[in-house]
C-alpha cells in the first residue's frame, strides 16, 4: 500500500515542482500553442493552486482563524460566533487567483452573495428580532433605575470616538470603531455597514474578541476602582413583573426610543418586536422560530462572511494616485482598531463602575447599588453579568448579584443602539 | 399582451363581462373538480374490488366508510369545544410550543442568564 | 435617586426646549459655521427626532396598531398576523427624516430589503406552501359537492368589483380591492403586488381586519337568510379518504387548475405543493420545515413590512401637476378600502348561503345542505367553519357543522385564488 | 442631508459637541424609560385595586413581590452555577434540542381545525 | 345534485367550446371594441388557459413529472428530491402565455426569483452546509487508503467529458455534463451553472434519476467486473475515531483541498464548515439548524426550480440566424445527456471497483480490500453504500461492508468537488 | 484569465490533458489527506502517550480500537436490515414526522447510513 501511494505522491510533487520552477511557463510560451499543452495545463492549475499565490499574510491570518476556532472550543469563549468567524477567516485567506467569482469581494461569486446582508446591514436587525425572542427583560423593568447604569457605560463608545479621532482616523471610521465600546457584535456590524463598510471585518472581529475576553479584561478594572467594603453591599432582591407589565415593555419601549433615536429603529425595531413576540403570549410559534432557526440561520452566515472579509491582502487602485494599495485587513488600520478596542472595554467598564459609584452618593443606605453590577452595563450579554456575580461571590459567597446585574447588562444593549443611531444621524 | 378593455375607457358593459366571465370560470374550476373527485373513489373501488376479489368479501363498502366518519365527527367536536374554549379563556393556555429546549446561548453569547422562556 | 434622575431629565428636556424654541436654528445660522457648534449639534439632533416632524396623523395611526395588537392578545383575533402587522404600523408610522436609509420606502434600507418580498409577490406563494403542508383535504374530497359553495362565496369578489368600479377607483385598483372579498390574506397581497402596489397595505389590512371579524360580521346575515327550519338540517357525517385519494389530490388539483387558469400558478402551484408534500408520505421532513420555519419566518416578515407600509403621510410629486401629494395610508382611497371590505365579506357570505339554499332545491330529501355551512365558503379558514358550527348549535346542540364546513372553506381559498388570476389575466 | 460638520475640515470642538449631545441623549432615553417604569405598575395597581376592591384584601402588595424576587434569585444561583459547570466540563451534553410541539394555527387562523398532522 | 352540476358544465364547456372554434375571435374583430365583449373576453380567458397553447411535449414532461413523484411514492427513490423535482416538472410545462411574469424564465415572476439561486449556484453550497452538518467522516479517518477508491471512481467524471466532446457538445458544456459522473446532486448544479447554465434542468434531473437507480446500474458491472472469490474478502474492522481527530478533519480537509483546488471552495468550504459545526461540539445548534431548517428549505426551493427550468419548448431566437430555436428541455440535447449519464455512472463504478482491484496488487493478504467497495466510490451517498453491502451479503451473508463503504462513498464526495472545481479552473 | 485552450477550436490533445491532469489532481489532494490521517493518530498518541505515561498504562492502544469498531459493524449491520425492511415494505410506516429525529434521508439520499448525529 505504501509503495501504492507513494508513487502517486512523486507523481504529482514532481507536476508540482516542474511548474514551481517555471519551466512549465517558459516551455509552453515557446512551444506554441498546439503542443506543450500539458506543459501548459500544468501551468495553469498550478497557478489557480492557493501555493502559486501564497503569502506569509494569508498564512498568518489562516493561524488567526484556527485560533479562534481553539479558543471557541476549548475555552467555550462565544462559540457560536467564534467557530463561523474563525472557519471565515480561514476561507477568506485561501489565496485566490481573481476573475473566476470564488472570492468574497468578486461580483457573482456566492459569498459575495451572502455577504451582501451584511454589507447592507440586513443581518444585524434580524439578529436583534431572535435576541429579542429569547431576552427576559424583567430584572430590568422591576428596577429600572438599574438601566442607568447601562447609559453610563457608554462611555466606552464615546470615549473611542475621541481616541479614534486622535489616532487620526477619518471622521466616519471613527464613529464606526466607537461601537466596539457598545459590546454588541450587532449593533457594531450595523453600525460599520453604514459608516465604514471596508472595515466591518476588522470592527467585527475585535468586537467579538473583546466580547470572548470580558472575563479577562473586566476583573482588574473592577479590582482598581471598587473597595472592598462595597463590593459587600447587598441589594434587594428584585419584585415579581407582572405578565401585564412584560407585554407594555416592548411597547412602550419601542414608541419612545424610536422617536428620540428614529435611526436605530432597524435594530431597536426588532428587538422590540422580537419581545413582543415573545410576550404577547399569542405569537410564540413566531418567536419560537425567531430565536431558533431564523437566528441560527443569520448567524451561520453573517459569522462566515464576517470572517471571510478579512482578507489579508486586497490591493485596490488608489483613487487618488492610481497605485495598487493593499486595503485588506493586515494594515495598520485593524492594529489601530483592535488597540483602540481594549481601550473602549476597559473606559466602557469605568464608564459602568463609577457611575454606580456616583449613584451611591445620592441613595439612602439599604438601597445602595453594588457597584460591580455596573461593569455589566457594558453589555457584552450575559458574560458581563457573570463577571459581575463571580467578582461579587469572591467577596462574599451569599451575595448573588447575577439577576441584578442583568438589568444594566440588557440596558446596555438598548444604550449602544440608541448611540449608533445617534452616530449616524450626526455623520451619514 | 391581448388587453381586453382599453383601462382608461373603460365600459360598464365590459365589468359586467369580467365578473360575469371570471365567476363563471371559478365554478367551471371548481366543478371539473368536483366530477374528478366523484369518479376518483368509484375508479379506485374498481380497481381495488377487482385485486380483492380472490381474497373474499374485504371491504364493506360505504358503511364502514361512514362509521369512520362518525369518528370525524367526533374529533371535530372535540376540536370546537377545545377551540371554543381556547378563545374564552382570559389567560389562554396556547402557549404549548414548548420545544422542551433550554434556548440555551444564541448570539454574542446573548444566554441572557436569566430568561425564562418557558414560563 | 430621584434626585439624581431629575437633574438628567431637566438637562434633557433644556435641550429639547432650546431646540423646540428654533433658536438654535437660529444661533447657527447668524454665528457662522465653526462656533456654535453645540446649538448646531442639538439642532441636528432635534431634527433627527420623530418629535420634530411629527403629525396626529401618525399618532392616529399608531394608535391604530396598538388597538391591533390589544385585539390580538385580548380576543386571540388571528394574533399571528395582528401582532406583526400592529406592531409595523407602528414601526412604520414613526415620524423619519427622509435620507438616512431608514423608512421603508428608501432604496437601501433595512425595511426595504425585507419589503421586497411583498412588493414582487413572493411572500405569498411561500406561505401558500406552508398552508398547503398543514391543510388536511379530506373533508372536501369525501364530499366534493360542497366545493361549490367555495365557488359561489366568489360573489364577494365579483360584487366588490363593480362595486369599487362604481366607487370611482381605477380598474387595476378596483380588482385588487375586490380580492379582499376573497378573505385569504395570501391572495389579496398577491393580487395587490400585482395590480396595484400602492394599495397593498390598505388591502392587507382591511383583509385581515376583516377575517378577525368574520364572527361579528357574519351572523347577523345568516339571521336573516337562513330559516330556523333550515338551520336544523343534519348532514350525513362524510366518508373516510383512503391515503392515495389524498395523494391524489394536489396532484390532480395542481394541474386541473393551473390549465383552466394558470395565472393563479404561483399561489395554487404552492398550495397544491406543500399539501403533496404533506400527504405523499415520503417527504414528512420537508412538510415538516414549510409548515413552522419556513412559514414562520415569512409571516414575521411579510405582516412587519405589509404593516410598515402603512406610512400615515407620503409625499409623492404628482406626475402631472408636479405638486406634492399626499399618497400614504390615510387618505380618501383607503378609507373606501375598508367601506368596500365591509361590503365584500357581507356579499360573499350572503352568496355562500344563498348557493345553499339554491342547492338545496335540487338536492332530495336526506341528503340536503344545510345551508349555514354557505357562509364557509368566504373561507377565512376556519373562523367562517366555526362560526358555522357556533350557529348549527344555537338552533340543536347536537348538529356539529364543522367537518361539513370546513369543505367550503377549504375550497373557498382555492376559488379566490383562481379569481384572482382571471383578474390578473384580463387586467395586467 | 443636514451634515452638522465638514467631514474633511472638522474641528475638535465638533468632535467633543457630538460626544456630549450623544452621551445625553443616551441618558435622555434611558431615563424617559425609567420613569415610565416607575410609573407603570402604580398605574396599573391602582386600576387593578379599584376592580379588586369590592372582592377584598387580594394583593398583600410589595411584600409579596419580594417573596417572588427571591424564587428569582435562587433560579439565577442555580443558573449561575450550572453555566459555570458547562463550561469547565469537557464533554458538555448541550444536546436537546427537542421540540414537542404540537403544530397548532398557522396562517391568518388557518388552523384547520381538523388538520390532524400529528398522524 | 347531479342535474345542477350538469347544467353549469355544460355552461362552461359551451364557453369553452366557442372561443376554441375561433368564433368568438372573429366576432370581436368585426363587431367593434364596444360591442362583443363577451366574446372578446372568452377569447383573452380562452387564450390565457393552458389548452390554448397546449403541444404534446408539454403533456410528455408532465407525465414525466408524475412518474417521478411515483417512483419516489412507491419505491422511495430520492422522494427528497424526486417529489420536489417531479412537482417542479409539471409546473414547468403547464403552458402559458408570456408577458404576465409566470413562467420561470420570466423576469419579475416568483418562480424566477426563487431560481436565482440555482442560477447563481447559491442553493448548492448552502444543501454542502446541511450535508456537510450532518455526515460522519468518522469510517474515513479510521482507514484514510480507502479513500482513494472515492478518487478512482472520478474515471467517471472525467471519461465523460471525453464522451461529450466525442458527442459533439461544446466544451464547457461537456464540462458541465461529465460532473454527472461525481453522482452528486448539488456539484453538478453548481457546476453546471458555472459552466452551461442553460443544461442545469437536463443535468440535474439525469443526475438525480440515475442516483435513484444506483441499485439497478451498479449490480451488473459488480458481477461483470469482480469474481466470486474476490467477493469473500473480509476486511478489518475500523478503528474507533477520537473527538479530536473528528475535529480536526474539517479543518485539515478545508485547508488541504482549498490550496490545491480553490474552485472547490463554495462546495467544500461549506461542507467542512458544516462538518465543524457538528463536530466541535459547542455549536450544536447551528448544525442543528443546518441540517434540518435550513437544508430542508433550500432542497424545497431548489428542487422545484430545478424541476420547472425543464420548460418542454422555450423559443429563444437565435443569435446567428434570427430564427426562432427551441431551447427548452425536449431537445437532442437532453437525451445525449442522458444516454451520457447513463455511461458515467457506469464508467464511476467500473473505476471504482478495478481500482481496488489493483491496490489489492500492492497489499499484503490478510489487509486487503473487498472490491466490491469500490463501486461505493462514485459517492450517490448512501445508495451505492448499500449497493456494495447488499452484494457482500450475497456471497458470504456474515459479510458486512457498509462501514467500510462508507469510507469511499464520503470521500468521493469530495473528490466530485475537486473534479468540478479543476473543470472550473481550466474553462471559466 | 488564463485560458488554457481556445474553447472554439479546441484539439483532442488538449482534452486528453485536462482529462489527464484532472484525474491526477484528484488523486493529488486524496492522497495528501491520506498521508495526514495516516500521521495524525501517531502524532496524537504521541502526545498522550507523554502526557499519560506518569498515570500509567490507561490505553491499550489499537486492541481497544478494534473493539470499538466491531461495535460499529453491528450498528451498520442492524442499519442495514432496517434500511431493507423499510424499502421492501408496501405501506411504509416512515410517517411519524417525529423530528425525535433519525436525521434520515437528506439530500441525494445522503443518509450516510451510519452517521450518529444525536450522540
Ligand atoms: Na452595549
Ligand atoms: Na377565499
Ligand atoms: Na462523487
Amino acid at each position: 500500500m505504501r509503495k501504492f501511494a507513494t508513487v502517486f505522491t512523486i507523481m504529482g510533487l514532481l507536476y508540482v515542482l516542474s511548474a514551481f520552477f517555471g519551466q512549465a511557463e517558459l516551455y509552453a510560451q515557446t512551444a506554441g500553442a498546439s503542443s506543450g499543452s500539458l506543459a501548459n495545463a500544468l501551468n495553469v492549475f498550478w497557478k489557480h493552486t492557493g501555493f502559486s499565490s501564497v503569502d506569509y499574510k494569508y498564512l498568518l491570518m489562516i493561524a488567526v482563524g484556527l485560533f479562534f476556532i481553539y479558543l471557541a472550543i476549548r475555552y467555550n469563549y462565544e462559540p457560536l460566533l467564534l467557530v463561523p468567524i474563525g472557519t471565515g477567516i480561514i476561507i477568506g485567506n485561501i489565496p485566490l487567483m481573481e476573475g473566476f467569482q470564488i472570492g468574497i469581494y468578486e461580483e457573482g461569486s456566492v459569498l459575495n452573495y451572502l455577504y451582501f446582508g451584511v454589507l447592507k446591514g440586513v443581518y444585524p436587525p434580524l439578529i436583534f428580532l431572535g435576541i429579542g425572542a429569547m431576552t427576559d427583560f424583567s430584572s430590568m423593568i422591576s428596577n429600572p433605575r438599574l438601566m442607568l447604569l447601562g447609559a453610563a457605560a457608554q462611555l466606552g463608545v464615546f470615549g473611542t470616538f475621541i481616541g479614534a479621532m486622535a489616532m487620526g482616523f477619518e471622521i466616519r471610521e471613527a464613529a464606526a470603531i466607537s461601537i466596539i465600546g457598545g459590546a454588541d457584535g450587532p449593533t457594531a456590524i450595523f453600525a460599520s455597514s453604514k459608516l465604514a463598510p471596508h472595515f466591518i471585518g476588522s470592527i467585527a472581529i475585535a468586537a467579538y474578541s473583546y466580547m470572548a475576553l470580558v472575563p479577562v479584561i473586566q476583573p482588574p478594572i473592577m479590582n482598581l476602582l471598587v473597595s472592598k467594603k462595597e463590593r459587600l453591599i447587598k441589594m434587594k432582591p428584585p419584585r415579581a413583573v407582572s405578565k401585564l407589565e412584560k407585554i407594555l415593555f416592548p411597547l412602550i419601549g419601542l414608541i419612545l426610543t424610536l422617536f428620540i433615536s428614529p435611526s436605530a429603529l432597524p435594530l431597536l425595531g426588532m428587538l422590540f418586536f422580537g419581545n413582543l413576540l415573545k410576550e404577547s403570549g399569542v405569537t410564540n410559534r413566531l418567536a419560537e422560530t425567531a430565536r431558533t432557526s431564523l437566528i441560527d440561520i443569520i448567524t451561520i452566515v453573517l459569522g462566515l462572511t464576517v470572517g471571510a472579509s478579512t482578507q489579508a491582502v486586497r490591493l485596490l487602485e488608489d483613487p487618488v494616485t492610481g497605485e495598487m494599495v493593499n486595503k485588506g485587513f493586515l494594515t495598520s488600520g485593524s492594529i489601530k482598531i483592535f488597540v483602540l478596542g481594549a481601550f473602549s472595554f476597559a473606559v466602557a467598564t469605568a464608564g459602568g463602575l463609577l457611575f454606580a459609584k456616583i449613584m451611591n452618593l445620592f441613595l439612602k443606605e439599604g438601597n445602595k447599588v453594588n457597584p460591580l453590577i455596573g461593569a455589566a452595563g457594558v453589555s457584552a450579554v450575559p458574560a458581563s453579568a457573570r463577571v459581575a456575580q463571580q467578582e461579587g461571590l469572591k467577596a462574599d459567597p451569599s451575595n448573588h448579584l447575577l439577576m441584578h446585574a442583568m438589568a444594566p447588562n440588557v440596558s446596555g444593549v438598548i444604550g449602544s443602539a440608541v448611540a449608533a443611531g445617534i452616530m449616524m444621524n450626526f455623520l451619514l | 399582451m391581448t388587453f381586453l378593455i382599453n383601462v382608461e375607457n373603460w365600459e360598464w358593459s365590459d365589468i359586467f363581462t369580467i365578473t360575469l366571465v371570471g365567476y363563471s370560470v371559478v365554478f367551471l374550476v371548481l366543478v371539473l373538480l368536483i366530477y374528478v373527485f366523484k369518479l376518483m373513489p368509484v375508479v379506485l373501488n374498481y380497481k381495488k374490488r377487482k385485486s380483492v376479489e380472490p381474497g373474499g368479501a374485504k371491504m364493506k363498502g360505504t358503511e364502514a366508510h361512514y362509521v369512520a366518519g362518525e369518528v370525524n365527527a367526533a374529533i371535530a367536536m372535540s376540536l370546537i369545544l377545545y377551540f371554543n374554549e381556547q378563545q374564552h379563556d382570559d389567560e389562554s393556555n396556547v402557549i404549548t410550543i414548548k420545544r422542551v429546549a433550554r434556548i440555551y446561548s444564541p448570539w454574542s453569547s446573548k444566554i441572557y442568564s436569566v430568561n425564562n422562556v418557558l414560563r
